[in-house]
C-alpha cells in the first residue's frame, strides 16, 4: 500500500486539521510493522546503558532485602512509633504510578481519543510492572515475609480466616485483581501484534509468539469478539483502577492517626496516582523515542498532549491537595492540625515546602508550548514531577508517626536507614529492567492500532479530496 | 532447699519411658504388669517440685541494705523471678527494681565460673584446691601476718557473714574490717546521732501531714526505699500529707513533692535556719531551743537567707506557716545537703527544725534495740577508705580481702587507691563477676551468687521492732566451681582454730545452729528443726520491739553568721552527682534490666550525661546531645547534655555507677565515672568525704551525639490529657476507695 | 454448614461489642486503675514486667533508634504554662503507659490476618504465630503501646545462662512480630483454669499482674470488673467510670479518667489524677 | 463430501470489498456467505458488514462473571466470617457490612474481566484447529479474503477471485 502526496493533499490539511498532526498518514503499514518490530532487534547503546544500570540496582536492592531478611527490620532503621518508612511510602508511590496506563488505554480508549494508539502499549506495561514493583514493597515491608500468604483467604482445615476488616486485606485483594486484570488487558490487547510477531519471528521466538498470539490470524469474527472484549475489559479496568487507588488512600483514611484520618484522602489519592503516572509516561515516552527510534509514532504533538493532560490533572491534584490542608485547618481537630504544623514547620519541612513546590509550581512550565516542545525540558520536569509525588507519600505517611496522638512517642530526627534507601533504588532498577525487558520482547508500539490510525487518517483526507 | 536441677534431655528420657510402656501394655501381660519388675523414673523430683508448676520459696534480697523480705518463683529447678514477701515488714510483698535484676547477678553471662590466680599479669583458671592452697598458704594455720598486716575490705555487711569475718580477723588479732560505702550516709548519722542521740532513727512518713525534705531521696535511694514508698502511699491517702522539697537537683523524691525548690547546693542549712528564725516567732515554738541561739537565730532573716540559698523570700515564711499549720510534720535532711565542707551544721541545722516542730515520738522515733548487736550491719564510709589508703601506702598491709567494694571504680582520683593496693603483696577478690578492683587482685575466688547461698541479713533501717532475715538458695548451683562466702570463711577458720569449728561441716550447719539458737529470743516452742524449717518458710524471723526514745540536742546545733557561697572563677558551677535508684553507686552497671530500665528524671539509659538547666544550656548555646567536657580541679569527663529543667541553674549534675572498664559486657563502655573529679573536699566534723562540694567549669567540645533516651521529641503534653492534676482541696480522697488505706 | 450458619444467626452477627454487647464473657472483664497520685515513677512495674515477659533487652544502639521493647513505660512529663515557670514547682508527672486493652481497639480492626483480637473476658489479645508484621496495628495506635520485634532477640537478649531465666509460661518472641502488654494473661488463664476446675470464679485478689504485684506504693489494682465486688470495679464504680461511654459524666471532684476516651476506643485502664497541693 | 478452503489475497479493502460484493451475487450452490472470512491487519467493519449479522455474545458471560463475582463473593466473605467468632473485634459486628461490600466489589471486577476474557476465548473457539491457508503478509498490510465452500464451487470461486486482481490465490493441497 504506498500512497503518494502531493501539494493540495497538504494545503488541503492545513484547512481541515490547523493543528500539528498527532502522526504522519503517508507511513506504509509495512513501514510501522519494521520499525516496530526492529525495536525487538538489535537496540541503541543507551538500551544496555539503562538495562545494565537498572540490573546493577536491582542487585543491590536484592543485596539489601537479603540482608533485611536475614537480621531483622531493624537495619532498616525503623522503630516505634516510626514503623512504616519508605516502605509503604514507595509502595503508594509505585501503586500510584500504575494508574495513568489505565488511564490512557481504557479512558481514552473508551473516548476515542485516537492519539493514544501509539504509546498507550508501554503505558498499560508500565501499569503492570510498577503493580509489581508495588507488590514487591508489601513483601519487603512484612515482619515475617515467609508468612505472607495468612492475609490471603484460602480454604483450611481450621476454619482461620484473615481479617477482612482490615484495609490491608482489601488492598490484598483490590491489587491482586487489578494486577491481574491489567496483565490480562495488556496481554489482550497485545494479540493482532503477537501475530506479527509470530509472522516474522524465526526459530524459538516464533514457537514463543505462536503460542502467545493463540491463533490469531485476524479474521472478522476474531476482531468482533477481540473489539468487544477489549472495550467490557476496559469499562472494568476504570472504576478498578479508582478503587485500588481509593483502597490505599483507606490505609490511612479508616485508620485513626492525626493526618491520615481524613475523608478527602481517596480522590486526594486518586489525582495523585493519575499524576505521577502521566508524569512517568512522558519520562518514558522520551526515554523510548530515543532508545528506540520511535520518532515517528512518538510525535511532539503526541506528547504535547500528554503534557496538557498531565497538567490538567496536576491543577486537579493542587486543589485536592488544598483541600487536605483546609479542611483539617478549619477542622476541629487539634491533633490533626499539629501533625499538618509539624509537616510545615518541623524536621521535615523543607521535604514538604519541595513537594508543594514540585508538586503545583513546576508542573506550569507544562502550560508553555514552548516547554512542552522541549524534549530535554519534558525529561526534566517530569522526573521532578515524580520526586514531587514520591515527597508527597513520605509527607503522608512519616510526619504522621513522628506527630502523631501520643506526645511521648514523637520523634524529631527520624531518617530511613542506607538499606531502606537500597531497597528503594531497587525498586527503581526491578521496574526498569523488567520495562526494558518488556521493550526487547514484545512491541511497544501497537502496530494494529497505529494502522488503524493511519488508515482513518488517511481515508479522511481521502474523503475530503 | 529441694530442688531438682531436671534437664531436659532428662524429662525427655522420663518421657520416652512411660511411652514405652504403655506400648508394652498394649501386648498382653508384661514383666511390669504382672509385678515382676518396676518402672522407676531416672530422675526422682525432689519434693515441692511439680513439672509446670511454679513454687514459692522465702528469701533475702541483697541487692542494696534495705533487707528486703523476697519470694523466688522457682519451676523446674530454676529462679524465675523474684518477688515481695508479704511476711517481711520491710518489704511489705513489694519488691523495688533493683530487687528484681537479683536474678541477673545469678544468671550473669559474665559471672566468674572458676578461681583464678594472676600468674604472669593475667588471670588463669585454676582448681579450688590450687586456689586455696595458695590461700592458706598465705592465711592459713601457718600465717605470721597479725594485726594491721591484714585487712578485709567490705561493703556493708551484716549477718553471720558478719561474725563470721569478725572471728576470721580476730584469729590475726586484727580488727581490720574497713567497710567502705561509696555513698556513705556518715556525715547524716553523725548529725543524728548529736542532735538526736540515735544514728538512723525510724521515720513515720505516713504520720506526718508535711514532710519538708532537704534532698533526702526517701524513695530512690534512701535507707529502705520499698517500705518508705508504702508509707508513702499512705501518706498520700487522706488526710493527704504534703511533702516540699529542697534540693539542688530533683530527686526521685522531689518529683514527687508537691512543691519542688532549687537551692544552691550547700545552703540547706541556711535555708533550714531561716525557717527556724520565722517558726520561732510563733510563741509556742520559743521554748524549743536554747537562747543562745534563738539570739544567733536573728541573723537569719528572710532576705539574707533568700540571698544566699537563691530561693525567693516569701518562700521562708510560707514555708514555716505550713509547717505551724500542719502538724506533726517531719524534716529531713538528705546527701545533698550533707555532702559539703559543712555538711554536719547543715544536717543538724535541718535537725533543728523537728526539735523545734516537736516531731520527736510523733514522726521521728529510735529504732529498738537489736538483741544480737553483732548481727547488726556495719555502715560503711569513706573515712574508713582513706585510712585503708594510707596503709597500703605506708606498705602496711600485707594481705587483703576484698569483697562487696569496688575502690579502684569508685574511690576519687585524689586517693590514689589503685595504685596503693598494688603495693599489698597478697590481695584475694571474692566475687560472682569481676570488677575493677577483682581486676587488680592476684587471687579471684567465684562465689555463690545469692540465689544459691545461705545468709542472715539484719538491715539497718527497721521500720518496727526487729527483723532477722534469712537468705536461703533458690536454686542449685550454676556452676559447679563456685562457693559460698561463708564455706570458704569456715575453711579459713577451721585451718586457725581447728577446734572451734570443727562442730560444722559446712556454713549451712554453722548457720543453722546460730539461729537455732536464737530461738529463745523469738519466743518460739517449737522444736529446733520446725523453728530452722519455719524460719525459711517465712524468710524472715520477727520481734516485735518498742521502739526506743530519742534525745533532743538542740545545744549541738551550730548557729554562726548565714555565709554566701564563695564564687570560683576557674570553676563556675556547682557539681551535683545524682545517685540513681537502680545502679547506686555502680555494683549494678553490671544487669542488663537496670541499664536499660530509663532513669525516671530523664529517662536516658545505658549512659552517662550532664544535666543542665534549660536557661543556662541557652545562655552558653548548648542543645540537648552536645558532648560537654565537665572539668574540675581533679579531672575532667565527657558527656552528652542533657536540658533539664529541675536543676538549680548554677549547677551541673551527672549520674553516677557508670564508666565502668571492667565489670563485663553490660557495663563496660557506659558512660562515663563522675567519682573521678570529685575535689579533695571533707566534711569538716566527720572527716568525711563531701560528694557535693566539687565546682566544675564546662566546656563544649563542639561534638554531638543522639541521647539515648526514652523520651521522645517533646516533653509536654501538648494539649492531651493524659496526666491530669487535680488540687489537693478539690479531691475527695476520704471517699475513695484504695488499697493502701484498707 | 457455614451458609445456613450465616442466615440463621444474621442478627446477632451483626451486634457490636461493647455498647451493644453479645460475646461478652458473663464472669470476667479484666481491668486496671493507676492512682497517679500514687505512683512515683520508680520503676519497679517496668523491671517486673520484663522479668514476667521475657522482654528483651535491646541495648544501648537499638534502645536509642527508638527499638525498645518495654510493654509498660513510665512517661515523665514536665509542667506546662503555670505549673511551669522556671523550674517544675510541682514536680515531675509520671504516666505509666501500657497497653489499654481498648473495648474497641483501633488496633483490631486493621490487623490483616486477624492476629490481634478481642477475647470474651475483655483483652486485646496477640497471638504471635499468626502475626505476619505488617505493623499496623502500631501504626493506628493512639497510644503507640505496641512494640515491634526488630532484631532475632532470642538470639541476641539471653546470653547463656541468662535464657535461664525465661519464663516458660510467657513465649519468647521470634523476630517480625508484634507484641504489647497483655495484662499477664498467662497468669490470668492459670488462675481462670484454677477456679474452673474448682467450679467458682477467680477470687478479687488472686490473681494480679506483675506490675501491679511489685508496685512499692500499690498504684496499681488490678481485677474483675464483671465482678462487683471487686477492688477495680468498686474503684470504678466510685469514680463513675463506665466503660461503654466516650464521655463520662461524673462529678468534677473525682479523678478518675480514660486516656483519649474521644477516640471511642474505651480502653479498660483508668487512671486516677494526680494530686497536687496548690497551697504548697 | 467435506468442505475445502481457499484464500485471495488483496492489496487494499477496496479490491476485496468488490469481490465480495460479487461473491454474494454468484449465488454459487455449495457456498454460504456465511462461511467467507475476511482476514485483516486492521478490523474493517464495513467489509464484515457486507458478511451478514454476526453477533457478539461476549457481553453474556461477562454478566455471569459479574454476577458471580459479587453473590459468590459477599456470601463467602460473610460465611468465613459467621464461622470464625474466636476472632472477635471490639466495637465491630461479626460480620461487618462496608468492608465486605469493598471486597465484594472487587471480586465482581476480577471475576467479570476473567470470564470476559473466557468468552472472548470460547467465542474464538480456542484451543482449535484454524485453516492453514494464512499469509503472513496479511499481518502487515494485505487482505484476504477466505472462503469455505464444496470442492465443487471452487473454481467458479477462484474465477471471481482472480477478476478483481488478487495477489495470490491460495488453495489446501491434496483434496
Amino acid at each position: 500500500m504506498i500512497h503518494t502526496t502531493d501539494e493540495s493533499d497538504i494545503q488541503i490539511e492545513r484547512r481541515f486539521v490547523p493543528k500539528a498532526k498527532d502522526i504522519s498518514e503517508d507511513i506504509a503499514w509495512a513501514q510501522i510493522n519494521k520499525d516496530v518490530l526492529r525495536s525487538m532487534e538489535r537496540p541503541r547503546l543507551m538500551y544496555w546503558v539503562i538495562f545494565l544500570a537498572s540490573l546493577a540496582l536491582f542487585s543491590f536492592g536484592v543485596y539489601c532485602e537479603v540482608y533485611q531478611y536475614q537480621t531483622g527490620l531493624g537495619v532498616a532503621d525503623l522503630e516505634n512509633p516510626q514503623v512504616w518508612g519508605l516502605y509503604i511510602a514507595t509502595f503508594i508511590f509505585w501503586i500510584g504510578m500504575s494508574h495513568s496506563g489505565t488511564l490512557l488505554s481504557a479512558i481514552l480508549h473508551i473516548m476515542h481519543a485516537d492519539w493514544r494508539k501509539p504509546i498507550y502499549r508501554f503505558a498499560e506495561a508500565m501499569t503492570t510492572f510498577s503493580l509489581m514493583t508495588a507488590g514487591l514493597f508489601v513483601l519487603v515491608h512484612l515482619g515475617r515475609v515467609w508468612e505472607f500468604y495468612y492475609v490471603v483467604a484460602y480454604p483450611n482445615e481450621r476454619w482461620v480466616w484473615p481479617n477482612f476488616n482490615s484495609p490491608l486485606v482489601w488492598d490484598a485483594t483490590a491489587i491482586g485483581t487489578y494486577l491481574t486484570s491489567s496483565i490480562v488487558f495488556l496481554y489482550f490487547g497485545m494479540i493482532p501484534d503477537l501475530a506479527i510477531c509470530r509472522d516474522n519471528a524465526k526459530g524459538f521466538r516464533k514457537k514463543f509468539y505462536w503460542f502467545l498470539s493463540l491463533g490469531w490470524q485476524g479474521t472478522d469474527r476474531q476482531w468482533a469478539n477481540f473489539r468487544v472484549a477489549y472495550l467490557t475489559i476496559a469499562c472494568f479496568l476504570i472504576p478498578l483502577a479508582v478503587s485500588v487507588h481509593s483502597i490505599v488512600a483507606t490505609d490511612f483514611a479508616v485508620s485513626q492517626q492525626p493526618g491520615w484520618h481524613i475523608t478527602s484522602f481517596p480522590p486526594y489519592f486518586v489525582a495523585g496516582a493519575l499524576y505521577s503516572g502521566c508524569a512517568a509516561i512522558i519520562t518514558l515516552f522520551i526515554v523510548l523515542r530515543y532508545v528506540f527510534r520511535f520518532e515517528a509514532y512518538m510525535t511532539m504533538p503526541i506528547l504535547d498532549k500528554t503534557c496538557r493532560l498531565t497538567f490538567a490533572i496536576a491543577m486537579v491534584w493542587t486543589y485536592l491537595n488544598l483541600i487536605e490542608y483546609a479542611s483539617v485547618w478549619y477542622g476541629n481537630d487539634e491533633y490533626a492540625k499539629q501533625t499538618l504544623i509539624f509537616r510545615a514547620t518541623g524536621t521535615y519541612a523543607p521535604y514538604w515546602w519541595a513537594m508543594n513546590f514540585l508538586g503545583s509550581i513546576v508542573p506550569f512550565a507544562l502550560a508553555f508550548k514552548s516547554l512542552r516542545n522541549h524534549l530535554p525540558t519534558m525529561m526534566v520536569v517530569s522526573l521532578l514531577l515524580n520526586l514531587g509525588m514520591w515527597l508527597e507519600r513520605f509527607m503522608i505517611v512519616t510526619p504522621t508517626f513522628a506527630h502523631g496522638y501520643y506526645p511521648w512517642t514523637w520523634t524529631g530526627d527520624w531518617w530511613p536507614s542506607w538499606v531502606q534507601w537500597g531497597i528503594v533504588a531497587g525498586s527503581f532498577g526491578w521496574f526498569s529492567m523488567l520495562f526494558m525487558l518488556f521493550c526487547k520482547i514484545f512491541p511497544t508500539v501497537s502496530m494494529y492500532e497505529v494502522k488503524e490510525m493511519v488508515y482513518h487518517r488517511f481515508m479522511a483526507r481521502k474523503a475530503r479530496a | 532447699m529441694s530442688s531438682s536441677n531436671i534437664d531436659r534431655r532428662d524429662f525427655l528420657r522420663v518421657l520416652g519411658i512411660s511411652g514405652a510402656a504403655a506400648t508394652l501394655a498394649g501386648c498382653g501381660n508384661t514383666s511390669i504388669e504382672s509385678g515382676a519388675e518396676l518402672v522407676e523414673s531416672y530422675v526422682q523430683p525432689e519434693d515441692f517440685v511439680v513439672p509446670g508448676v511454679g513454687v514459692y520459696y522465702a528469701s533475702t534480697c541483697t541487692q542494696c541494705g534495705s533487707g528486703c523480705g523476697i519470694m523466688g518463683r522457682v519451676r523446674e529447678g530454676r529462679i524465675l523471678k523474684l518477688e515481695g514477701n508479704p511476711q517481711s515488714l520491710i518489704s511489705g510483698g513489694k519488691i523495688c527494681g533493683l530487687g528484681q535484676a537479683g536474678v541477673q547477678v545469678h544468671y550473669n553471662p559474665d559471672r566468674l565460673t572458676t578461681p583464678m590466680i594472676r600468674e604472669a599479669g593475667a588471670f588463669k583458671p585454676v582448681s579450688w584446691d590450687k586456689a586455696m592452697a595458695t590461700l592458706t598458704a598465705r592465711l592459713g594455720s601457718s600465717s605470721t601476718l597479725s594485726g594491721d598486716q591484714i585487712a578485709v575490705l567490705t561493703g556493708e555487711i551484716s549477718g553471720h557473714q558478719k561474725v563470721l569475718l569478725g572471728h576470721f580477723l580476730e584469729s590475726f588479732k586484727s580488727a581490720n574490717h574497713i567497710v567502705y560505702d561509696a555513698l556513705s550516709p556518715a556525715i547524716g548519722q553523725a548529725a543524728n546521732k548529736a542532735v538526736l542521740g540515735v544514728e538512723q532513727p525510724v521515720l513515720q512518713i505516713d504520720k506526718a501531714r508535711l514532710i519538708l525534705s532537704f534532698g533526702n531521696d526517701f524513695l530512690g535511694t534512701g535507707p529502705s526505699p520499698v517500705h518508705m514508698a508504702a508509707q508513702y502511699a499512705r501518706f498520700r491517702k487522706a488526710p493527704r500529707g504534703t511533702l516540699i522539697q529542697i534540693e539542688p537537683r530533683m530527686t526521685l523524691t522531689g518529683a514527687n513533692a508537691d512543691r519542688w525548690y532549687a537551692i544552691k547546693p550547700g545552703t540547706e542549712g541556711v535555708f533550714a535556719l531561716g525557717i527556724a528564725h520565722s517558726l520561732l516567732q510563733h510563741q509556742e515554738y520559743a521554748h524549743a531551743v536554747p537562747a543562745e541561739i534563738a539570739e544567733a537565730l536573728k541573723q537569719y532573716d528572710k532576705d539574707t537567707v533568700s540571698e544566699v540559698t537563691g530561693i525567693h523570700a516569701d518562700a521562708i515564711s510560707h514555708i514555716a506557716g505550713m509547717l505551724w499549720e500542719k502538724s506533726p510534720s517531719l524534716v529531713l535532711s538528705g546527701p545533698s545537703a550533707e555532702g559539703h565542707v559543712h555538711g554536719f551544721n547543715n544536717a543538724a541545722a535541718i535537725l533543728l527544725l523537728n526539735l523545734v516542730l516537736e516531731n520527736r515520738g510523733k514522726t521521728l522515733q529510735g529504732q529498738a534495740s537489736h538483741p544480737f548487736p553483732q548481727l547488726t550491719p556495719a555502715s560503711g564510709s569513706t573515712t574508713a577508705l582513706a585510712k585503708l589508703n594510707q596503709a597500703m601506702s605506708a606498705g602496711q598491709c600485707q594481705a587483703l580481702l576484698v569483697m562487696g567494694a569496688n575502690p579502684v571504680f569508685t574511690a576519687p582520683t585524689f586517693v590514689p587507691f589503685a595504685s596503693n593496693l598494688a603495693k599489698v603483696p597478697f590481695k584475694v577478690a571474692f566475687a560472682t563477676q569481676l570488677d575493677e578492683t577483682a581486676h587488680q587482685c592476684d587471687l579471684v575466688l567465684p562465689l555463690l551468687s545469692p540465689m544459691e547461698d545461705f545468709g542472715t541479713h539484719v538491715a539497718g533501717y527497721q521500720p518496727s521492732g526487729v527483723e532477722l532475715a534469712i537468705q536461703q538458695p533458690l536454686m542449685e548451683r550454676l556452676y559447679p566451681e563456685t562457693r559460698g562466702l561463708g564455706d570458704i570463711l569456715l575453711d579459713l577458720l577451721k585451718q586457725r582454730q581447728p577446734e572451734a569449728y570443727k562442730a560444722f561441716p559446712d556454713y549451712y550447719a554453722y548457720i543453722k545452729t546460730a539461729v537455732t539458737k536464737a530461738k529463745p529470743v523469738f519466743k518460739s516452742k517449737s522444736s529446733d528443726d520446725d523453728f530452722w524449717e519455719d524460719a525459711l518458710r517465712n524468710g524472715v524471723l520477727r520481734l516485735e520491739a518498742p521502739p526506743a526514745a530519742l534525745e533532743a540536742h538542740a545545744a549541738t546545733v551550730k548557729v554562726g553568721k548565714p555565709q554566701a557561697l564563695e564564687t570560683d572563677v576557674n570553676f563556675p558551677f556547682f557539681f551535683v552527682p545524682s545517685v540513681r535508684a537502680d545502679l547506686r553507686d555502680g555494683r549494678h552497671a553490671n544487669l542488663p534490666w537496670l541499664q536499660e530500665s530509663p532513669d525516671p528524671l530523664t529517662t536516658v539509659v545505658w549512659d552517662s550525661w550532664v544535666e543542665i538547666h534549660p536557661t543556662t544550656a541557652a545562655q552558653m548555646q548548648i542543645r540537648e546531645g552536645d558532648i560537654l567536657e565537665v572539668q574540675s580541679a581533679t579531672g575532667s569527663v565527657r558527656a552528652k547534655a542533657y536540658l533539664f529543667p529541675g536543676i538549680q541553674p548554677d549547677t551541673v549534675s551527672m549520674p553516677l555507677g557508670q564508666g565502668h572498664t571492667g565489670y563485663g559486657r553490660y557495663a563496660d563502655g557506659m558512660g562515663v565515672n563522675p567519682f573521678k573529679i570529685f575535689d579533695p573536699m571533707y566534711d569538716e566534723r566527720t572527716g568525711e568525704l563531701a560528694l557535693y562540694a566539687t565546682r566544675v567549669i564546662i566546656k563544649k567540645t563542639g561534638e554531638h551525639a543522639r541521647v539515648v533516651k526514652d523520651e521522645g521529641a517533646t516533653n509536654l503534653q501538648q494539649g492531651r490529657k493524659l496526666v491530669a492534676t487535680m488540687a489537693a482541696d478539690q479531691a475527695e480522697l476520704a471517699k475513695e476507695i484504695s488499697r493502701v488505706t484498707q | 454448614m457455614s451458609l445456613s450458619n450465616l442466615i440463621k444467626n444474621w442478627s446477632s452477627l451483626r451486634v457490636k461489642r461493647p455498647y451493644e454487647d453479645q460475646y461478652k464473657d458473663k464472669d470476667y472483664k479484666w481491668a486496671m486503675v493507676i492512682d497517679l497520685d500514687a505512683c512515683t515513677g520508680c520503676n519497679a512495674c517496668t523491671t517486673a514486667c520484663y522479668a514476667e515477659n521475657n522482654l528483651p533487652v535491646v541495648g544501648r544502639e537499638a534502645f536509642s533508634k527508638g527499638q525498645a521493647m518495654h510493654w509498660l513505660r513510665i512517661e515523665r512529663y514536665w509542667g506546662e504554662g503555670e505549673h511551669m515557670d522556671k523550674f517544675p514547682d510541682h514536680g515531675a508527672q509520671f504516666l505509666p503507659m501500657m497497653c489499654q486493652q481498648c473495648e474497641s481497639a483501633p488496633c483490631e480492626v486493621v490487623c490483616p490476618v486477624g492476629a490481634t483480637h478481642h477475647t470474651p473476658d475483655g483483652l486485646n489479645s496477640q497471638v504471635y504465630n499468626r502475626c505476619i508484621g505488617s505493623r499496623y496495628c502500631s501504626a493506628n495506635c493512639p497510644y503507640k503501646v505496641r512494640y515491634f520485634n526488630w532484631w532475632q532477640y532470642p538470639e541476641r537478649a539471653w546470653p547463656n545462662p541468662l535464657e535461664q531465666q525465661l519464663n516458660p509460661d510467657v513465649t519468647v518472641r521470634s523476630k517480625g512480630v508484634m507484641e504489647k502488654c497483655t495484662f499477664c494473661v498467662q497468669r490470668l488463664t492459670e488462675a481462670k483454669n484454677r477456679a474452673r476446675t474448682e467450679g467458682r470464679r477467680v477470687a478479687d485478689g488472686e490473681v494480679t499482674t506483675a506490675c501491679a504485684q511489685a508496685c512499692p506504693t500499690s498504684a496499681i489494682t488490678f481485677g474483675n470488673l464483671a465482678d462487683d465486688k471487686s477492688q477495680v470495679a468498686r474503684i470504678w464504680e466510685r469514680q463513675q467510670i463506665k466503660l461503654a461511654s466516650d464521655k463520662q459524666e461524673k462529678d468534677e471532684n473525682l479523678r478518675g479518667y480514660r486516656i483519649f476516651e474521644e477516640l471511642r476506643t474505651y480502653p479498660s485502664v483508668v487512671y486516677l489524677e494526680r494530686v497536687r497541693d496548690s497551697e504548697a | 463430501m467435506s468442505k475445502v478452503h481457499t484464500l485471495a489475497l488483496y492489496n487494499d479493502f477496496e479490491e476485496a470489498g468488490r469481490t465480495l460484493q460479487e461473491l454474494k451475487a454468484a449465488n454459487l450452490p455449495g457456498f454460504r456467505m456465511d462461511d467467507v472470512a475476511i482476514k485483516s491487519p486492521i478490523e474493517h467493519p464495513e467489509l464484515s458488514e457486507m458478511l451478514g449479522k454476526r453477533p457478539v455474545y461476549v457481553q453474556l458471560y461477562t454478566l455471569a462473571g459479574a454476577v458471580l463475582g459479587s453473590t459468590v463473593g459477599f456470601t463467602l466473605i460473610a460465611s468465613a466470617q459467621a464461622n470464625f467468632l474466636l476472632q472477635i473485634r471490639g466495637g465491630r459486628p461479626v460480620v461487618p457490612i462496608p468492608p465486605d461490600m469493598v471486597l465484594t466489589y472487587e471480586l465482581f471486577i476480577l471475576i467479570g474481566v476473567l470470564m470476559t476474557v473466557v468468552g472472548c476465548f470460547i467465542a474464538w473457539k480456542l484451543p482449535g484447529n484454524r485453516s492453514t491457508l494464512y499469509n503472513t503478509s496479511i499481518s502487515e498490510d494485505k487482505i484476504g479474503i477466505l472462503v469455505k465452500a464444496d470442492p465443487l464451487v471452487i473454481p467458479k470461486i477462484n474465477e471471481i477471485f482472480s477478476r478483481h486482481q488478487p495477489l495470490e490465490i491460495m488453495g489446501e493441497q491434496g483434496r
